[in-house]
């Protein structure tokens, strides 16, 4: 089976300040899923770029088959069947899909006419292996994140090369998709390809992988060794150095506090219908969907970012004037995680300071003419502990740091705006296990110590199962129902999914009651 | 020899000036000067004017003959000037009264527009009744104003009527874009053609050259090629011709010798124009199809006649 | 059909079409001689030089750039093509060439400085303006070139049909050539890609220096072609050619719905606001408006003609949303 | 997302290190900010600065003497006020093309306030100044309020405001000015700085205190740098383009009215045609200064000394008499060849001193 087709020797390679890398080892062979995993910063994404031929690294040498190579930018490393889906979208945006996913085969001949038919045939047939059912001419700017992801991995598969690099693929995928996902990865494992996979959900990556490397801090606590024998807890233990700690949160109920953000009867622009939706104080309100179900919608809906058409919102009793997102925030103290963190929760050109600050600095403007930066990190700068942001300081730019950091920045921001009401999207996207249990414990003592409501939207159902009390289904637009959570992953999960399946298949347009699924408090 | 290091300074990069280099030149040989040099700012700007003057005080130059960009916003900087020890004239165009500028040496823009009408509305056999239409620079440029109102003067005066003013056009494109765009609409309604600024003048020559309409008149203004030409075809009626050599010359030699000692004569017969009482005409004329050919020498002329009597007549050595 | 309409409403040179339509009827409703052929070679005359300045443009905003040294390159050009002509006695075919490859080097070098070094064009092309006019005034000490010959004259004057000058023949090309170069041809497609968003164009295999010196390089041909048809059009090479087309070079893609920080241009939508100015400048001249209340009456028709646009759009934006709901 | 002036910023190469939070032991920590000085822009600028003071100061006589000195100062004065005005706009992510347009009108302005209405000059400025930012916020809210580019705004605005005051004024000028405002442009302190330095160096400050320390500032620039996530985060970006526009109109005011004063008169031709003279200054400045043109990053000192820059290297051009017209292709090419060495500097301490 070991026969290598790729190994990385010994690269290191520092950033200012920072040393990324030490003396890392990787060696892929052919037809073997290689799972790539470490901490946020520990050095995947930068291992993954040297691979590539974005980074040079400062030493160490790649070798391809038995011949070792310089890789002088990403058109090299291509030329040489090295492939990527990098953690971050790069995608053209008014570009359609098919002329995203072919945008590198156009360059071979740059003065031949380009038949758009043919393109968006091509196009086709990889989209069709995902799953992804949309139109290959559209612009892809009007993609939701996860579509665009799936994109992002047609146009690496198009390339068919030999070794395919994917960084956290799955980040922003729901496990209907990552399915879907998985099962293409096998086939190309089986025709002899060389994979890494890069995630922080380990569910997957034992599903999938059958060889591992785990960084630490920049170097090898682990180094392409088999799959077999290594049980979850092995994994975490090479990750963060010790066993994971599962919270027992015990199931509890907030029905009695009073409501802090009530949705009676809205339908918005963005097309949702009858929403009805209560989040008490000091609850956490779980909202379930798979993708485009029109979550992310109806929270910037009730941030008034988009219009709502009818029904109204009520805040703490009362109901609410929002007209725009400023009302939102100032008046009525609703704070929103965005999903997006590249283009709508961070400012990449500023530092972490002024990005954890933003939220704070009227605050603190009010109490003082000026507005030091050494007032703003005492107050945000817990948090920042809290979350372990790995960066050589407060004034580094968001941009330079990791994937999982710059989430890490974008969801403490509101952690420490003080709000009344959070809505929180996808908070966990590209954070690592152990800072995913940090980020739950903050939340739940957001809403226990500071009363905070909070509104908690994700596609990860383990994350939704440990932290929501109550979790509210969302199709197509539509609250499909609600239900009471117990904890038990089995059940839950099964309860939910039956909620979406069922009533899509029975009565795609229905405002019935949904009886089908038994056992479960509805919404009123 | 003498010690005065001219610096003859237009507005910016101009054909206008052109002569100004060789008149330095030549003044520099006749009278001895230390220099009198040519220095054209990059740009028709204000400011590039000023930052060239102020680095021409600093590298030793004394005696400054300025076409001022403004003439007030080039006031300020002609007093520092003087106020450094050194001589100043405006030249070509004057300088808004009151200044340091010992005199004004040049065109009277006002009275040239309103001669060059005459001209016009003489051609056009009496004013009477006719529609004339003006074509001009930068109104931004004080003098544009001074153009405007001249020529309307001259218009009313003869019973004519200035039906349109098109200003603003010193670029070419737009000159071209504009002249042309009227005399598509409005070619048989105008009987004249009064342009006041050097590119107005030379697109409006070609324009008419192009429709072949010789029952437009037009007078122009400076010595263009193309207009000249024009002149000498038919399809221009003549233009208004300034001396821009004899400026520098003369201007060149009253510097030199005001800072050899002279002053100015208590009773200088200094003429008056609406900007300023301290007016010296270098010579405006107008040259039709008879004059056009030689131009140069009666220029010449006119500038002999103003050399030859100009200590006598303003200076007290 | 509904679906077709709004697939017009929402194109970018939908808007600018409509304005321009409307203002022609308005305009010749109330001045008929704005239809007159001679009047319509003279707007065609105009269009056909601005058009090309500001698809010069236009090809550098499209990969998210500004080239301040349009002008100066279409200025040095001209001065080139007449000097080439009135100095060395070139015949003018020749002349031409030579001078549209002064062009073409003008660009290259701009290309090549913004994509070896990575500074900004805003920069690079700023340092270079200076140095392209600097070398026409030390060329021409500010003195025109007047000896061009009558073959010169009449091509930029005259018309082969009445009224078609022959002047909108090397613009028609260029504009057809320049449509199908950016969406059909992948260098087209590249250029767009690298304003799009550089970075992934450089992760998808693109070589952005290429692309980039390949946009200043079309760009440099394009001011040269205008400055060369200027010095048909005036019949004489001027030296201050190019020193005004600026604000034009922008205002016209800009109008025609090009966004400034690159990625997204439109070919037709660029011409149409040619033709808008065009008609906006010939407008302050047929209606005598005051000489000192001309540049207030440009300022608003300006307004209102991108406003109007602007109104499509929404209108179009919200049309889309309907039947995205609908659906 | 792409940027105009992608090396301009040195973000993307340099690490920054100094505070308590970082790892590195104590002389690390030393060398790391000396490291984050040498490659910033503004340390750039000053050196390209000392370097050509030095070759001028050699080869051209007379540079180095107070009237050159005070000269050189006051007209940096001025561009560099020109370039602040630009700059608050550019944090934004816009452009203002009417910066001339609106110091022109602030100065016909101030100057009808003090000839013809008679105040006394504080006043007349104080008045102009409020002009200006009325004449600033009006662009910003059509700005807002249309969803249109600024740049196609201010490009009309421009025509606007240009057209009714040559409407007004008639091309006319106002020159009986109160004396003391005056002699304030002619002033020389110490024989050789103008007190409109002063004015510049002052408004400097306060812009820097802005950015620096006040709410107001920072929303800017986050609003410039993403206005998506910054709108998500509670900021009314559209109050804050206004603010910006206002305090841009405010700033081109000021410089309006620092050349009321260094003329002596308030005239219409003072920034050329619709104000046009003024963009190439207001772009330089903060352009070289390392602001970025995709807004959310600005560096007051930058600006300065970028526009101090560009008023030495033609100040140096005009003693060394190159031949008049040749005047500005050597601009051009001094121009080109600081920004090269700067970028030589930069990539070589970022390779020799960096890893
Ligand atoms: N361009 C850069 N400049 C400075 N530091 C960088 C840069 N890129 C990465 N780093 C640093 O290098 C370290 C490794 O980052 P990398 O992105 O490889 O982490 P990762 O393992 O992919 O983490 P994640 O799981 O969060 O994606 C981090 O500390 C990061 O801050
Ligand atoms: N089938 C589809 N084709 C095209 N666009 C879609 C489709 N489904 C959803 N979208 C778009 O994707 C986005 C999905 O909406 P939204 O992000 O609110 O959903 P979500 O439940 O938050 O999903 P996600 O998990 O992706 O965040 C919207 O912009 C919607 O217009
Ligand atoms: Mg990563
Ligand atoms: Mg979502």
């Amino acid at each position: 089976m070991s026969n290598v087709v790729f190994r990385a020797a010994n690269i290191s390679k520092s950033f200012p300040g920072v040393k990324a890398l030490q003396n890392v080892t990787l060696e892929l062979n052919s037809g073997s899923i290689h799972a790539l995993l470490g901490e946020n910063g520990a050095g995947k994404s930068t291992l993954i770029k040297i691979i590539t031929g974005i980074h040079r690294q400062d030493q160490g040498t790649l070798m391809l088959g038995d011949q070792s190579v310089q890789l002088h930018g990403p058109r090299d490393a291509i030329a040489h069947g090295i492939g990527v889906v990098h953690q971050e979208r790069n995608l053209i945006p008014r570009f359609s899909i098919s002329e995203n996913i072919f945008l590198e085969s156009l360059g071979k001949q740059s003065l031949t006419r380009i038949d758009y038919r043919a393109l968006h045939e091509q196009a086709r047939v990889w989209l069709d292996m995902l799953a992804l059912d949309v139109d290959p001419a559209t612009p892809v700017a009007k993609l939701s994140v996860a579509q665009m992801q799936l994109v992002e991995i047609a146009k690496a598969l198009s390339l068919k090369s030999k070794v395919l690099l994917l960084d956290e693929p799955t980040a922003s995928l729901t496990s209907h998709e990552t399915d879907t996902l998985f099962s293409v990865l096998h086939r190309l494992r089986d025709g002899g390809a060389s994979l890494v996979f890069v995630s922080h959900k380990l569910e997957e990556v034992q599903e999938i992988c059958d060889q591992v490397t785990v960084l630490r801090d920049g170097v090898n606590a682990c180094e392409s060794r088999a799959m077999e024998g290594l049980d979850r807890q092995d994994i975490v233990k090479l990750m963060i150095g010790r066993s994971e700690q599962i919270p027992d949160w015990a199931a509890r109920t907030r029905s009695t506090s009073e409501v802090a953000l009530e949705l009676r009867d809205v339908s918005t622009e963005s097309g949702h219908r009858d929403i009805n939706l209560q989040v008490r104080r000091a609850e956490i309100v779980g909202l379930y969907g798979l993708v485009g179900a029109g979550r992310t919608e109806l929270a910037k809906s009730i941030l008034g970012k988009y219009r709502i058409q009818s029904g109204s919102i009520i805040v703490d009793g009362k109901p609410a004037a929002i007209n725009s997102v400023a009302d939102a925030v100032s008046k009525y103290h609703i704070g929103y995680v965005s999903e997006d963190r590249k283009k709508e929760g961070l400012i990449l050109m500023h530092s972490i300071i002024e990005n954890v600050g933003i939220t704070v600095w009227e605050q603190l403007g009010k109490a003082k003419a000026l507005l030091t930066n050494r007032a703003v990190k005492k107050h945000v700068e817990p948090y920042i502990n809290k979350l372990e942001v790995k960066t050589p300081s407060l004034n580094q730019f968001v941009n330079n740091l990791s994937g999982g950091n710059q989430q890490k920045v974008s969801v403490a921001k509101w952690l420490a705006a003080g709000v009344k009401v959070l809505i929180i999207d996808e908070p966990s996207v590209g954070i690592d296990i152990k800072t995913k249990a940090y980020l739950h414990e903050l939340v739940r003592e957001l809403a226990d110590n500071e009363n905070t409501a909070i509104l908690l939207i994700s596609s990860d159902m383990p994350e939704m199962i440990t932290l929501a009390d109550r979790i509210v289904v969302m199709n197509d637009f539509r609250i499909m129902g609600d239900i009471d959570n117990t904890r038990e992953y089995a059940a839950m999960s099964e309860a939910i999914m039956n909620l979406i399946h069922s009533k899509k298949t029975i009565q795609p347009n229905s405002e019935e009651d949904p009886s089908a699924s038994s056992g479960i408090g509805m919404a009123t | 020899d003498s010690d005065t290091k001219v610096a003859l300074v237009p507005g910016g990069p101009h054909p206008y000036f052109t002569a100004w280099e060789q008149a330095g030149k030549d003044a520099a040989k006749d009278f001895g000067l230390a220099s009198a040099d040519y220095k054209v700012p990059q740009k028709w700007e204000l400011g590039a004017q000023n930052q060239l003057l102020e680095s021409l005080v600093t590298q030793g130059y004394n005696a400054f003959l300025v076409f001022p960009g403004d003439p007030v916003g080039t006031v300020g900087i002609v007093d520092e000037l003087v106020g450094t020890g050194a001589v100043a004239m405006a030249l070509a165009g004057c300088l808004r009264d009151p200044s340091e500028a010992v005199f004004c040496m040049g065109t009277d823009t006002g009275n040239s527009a309103y001669l060059g009408t005459q001209e016009l509305l003489e051609s056009l056999g009496g004013g009477e009744g006719k529609k004339i239409v003006h074509f001009t620079g930068f109104l931004v440029d004080a003098n544009t104003k001074l153009r405007i109102d001249a020529v309307e003067q001259a218009a009313s005066e003869a019973g004519a009527e200035v039906i349109q003013v098109i200003a603003d056009i010193d670029a070419p494109e737009p000159a071209e874009e504009k002249i042309n765009a009227y005399l598509a609409a409005h070619a048989d309604e105008v009987d004249g053609i009064i342009t006041t600024a050097w590119v107005p003048a030379v697109v409006a020559a070609n324009a008419l050259r192009k429709i072949g309409d010789k029952r437009i008149k037009m007078v122009g203004i400076d010595h263009d090629e193309v207009l000249l030409q024009a002149v000498k075809d038919g399809f221009v009626h003549g233009t208004m011709l300034q001396n821009p050599y004899g400026q520098g010359y003369i201007g060149s030699f009253a510097a030199d010798k005001l800072r050899q000692g002279c002053t100015i004569k208590a009773d200088a017969p200094f003429k008056s124009n609406a900007l300023t009482d301290k007016f010296i005409d270098s010579g405006t004329v107008f040259a039709g199809v008879d004059e056009v050919d030689d131009y140069v020498t009666s220029m010449q002329s006119i500038t002999k006649t103003l050399f030859e009597s100009f200590e006598s007549t303003y200076l007290d050595c | 059909m509904k679906r077709q309409l709004s697939s017009y409403l929402q194109s970018d040179w939908f808007g600018p079409l409509l304005i321009t339509i409307t203002a022609i009827a308005l305009v010749s409703w109330f001045n008929p001689s704005f239809l007159s052929p001679f009047n319509i070679q003279i707007l065609l005359l105009a269009i056909a030089v601005n058009a090309l300045i500001a698809y010069a443009q236009m090809v550098i905003i499209a990969i998210g750039q500004m080239n301040l040294s349009v002008g100066a390159i279409g200025g040095l050009v001209a001065i080139s093509f007449s000097g080439f002509m009135e100095v060395w006695s070139i015949p003018w075919p020749i002349a031409a060439v030579m001078a549209l490859a002064v062009g073409l080097a003008a660009g290259y070098l701009n290309g090549f400085f913004v994509a070896m070094t990575g500074i900004s064009a805003f920069i690079i092309t700023l340092a270079t303006l200076s140095i392209y006019k600097g070398l026409n005034l030390g060329i021409t000490e500010a003195t025109p070139f007047y000896k061009i010959p009558d073959m010169v004259k009449s091509l930029g004057n005259d018309t082969f049909i009445q009224p078609l000058p022959w002047l909108v023949i090397p613009t028609v090309i260029v504009t057809f050539g320049l449509w199908y170069l950016l969406n059909r041809l992948p260098v087209g497609r590249f250029i767009l890609a690298v304003g799009g968003n550089e970075h992934a164009a450089e992760l998808s295999g693109i070589s952005v220096r290429k692309t980039i010196i390949t946009a200043h390089v079309i760009s440099g041909f394009l001011a040269g072609l205008a400055g060369i048809m200027l010095v048909a059009r005036l019949q004489i090479g001027q030296p201050t050619i190019g020193d005004d087309w600026l604000i034009l070079s922008f205002a016209a893609p800009v109008i025609g719905g090009a966004v400034l920080t690159g990625g997204h241009v439109s070919v037709v939508g660029t011409l149409l606001g040619v033709v808008i100015v065009a008609i906006i400048t010939q407008v302050l001249v047929l209606f005598n408006v005051d000489p000192f209340l001309v540049q207030v009456v440009l300022g608003f028709l300006i307004l209102w003609a991108v406003g109007l646009n602007k109104l499509r759009e929404v209108r179009a934006a919200k049309v889309t949303a309907e039947q995205g709901a609908i659906a | 997302m792409n940027n105009f002036g992608s090396t301009q910023s040195p973000s993307q190469d340099v690490g920054i290190l100094d505070d308590e939070t970082s790892p590195a032991p104590g002389s690390g920590r030393l060398t790391q900010q000396l490291r984050r000085l040498l490659l910033s822009n503004e340390f750039g600028l000053l050196a390209l600065i000392i370097i050509f003071s030095i070759i001028f100061a050699i080869v051209t006589p007379g540079f180095t003497s107070s009237f050159s000195l005070f000269a050189m100062g006051r007209t940096a004065a001025v561009n560099i006020i020109i370039g602040f005005s630009m700059m608050v706009v550019i944090v934004s992510g816009g452009l203002n093309l009417s910066v001339g347009s609106i110091g022109v009108c602030v100065a016909m302005g101030g100057g009808w306030l003090m000839q013809v209405a008679g105040f006394p000059w504080y006043l007349g400025v104080v008045g102009a100044l409020a002009l200006g930012a009325m004449i600033g916020a009006l662009n910003g809210v059509l700005i807002v309020k249309t969803g249109l580019h600024s740049f196609i705004i201010t490009l009309a605005t421009m025509s606007i405001f240009f057209g009714v005051m040559i409407f007004l004024t008639q091309a006319g000028s106002f020159r009986e000015l109160p004396p003391e405002y005056v002699t304030f442009g002619r002033m020389k302190i110490n024989g050789v700085v103008s007190p409109l330095l002063i004015v510049t160096l002052v408004v400097g400050v306060i812009l820097a205190v802005f950015f620096k320390l006040t709410t107001a500032g920072r929303r800017l620039l986050a609003a410039g740098a993403n206005p998506d996530a910054a709108e998500l985060s509670g900021i009314r970006v559209d109050r804050t383009i206004i603010l910006c526009h206002a305090m841009s109109g405010v700033l081109a005011g000021i410089a309006g009215l620092m050349l009321v004063s260094r003329t002596g008169a308030a005239i219409p031709s003072m920034a050329g045609q619709l104000g046009q003279d003024w963009l190439l200054p207001a772009f330089l400045g903060p352009v070289l200064g390392g602001t970025l043109l995709t807004g959310g990053r600005a560096s007051v000192l930058g600006t300065l000394l970028g526009a101090f820059l560009v008023t030495l290297l033609t100040t140096g051009l005009l003693l060394l008499q190159v031949g008049a017209f040749w005047v500005q292709t050597c601009l051009g090419l001094l121009l080109l060849a600081a920004v090269l060495i700067d970028l030589l500097r930069r990539s070589y301490l970022a390779r020799h001193n960096l890893i």
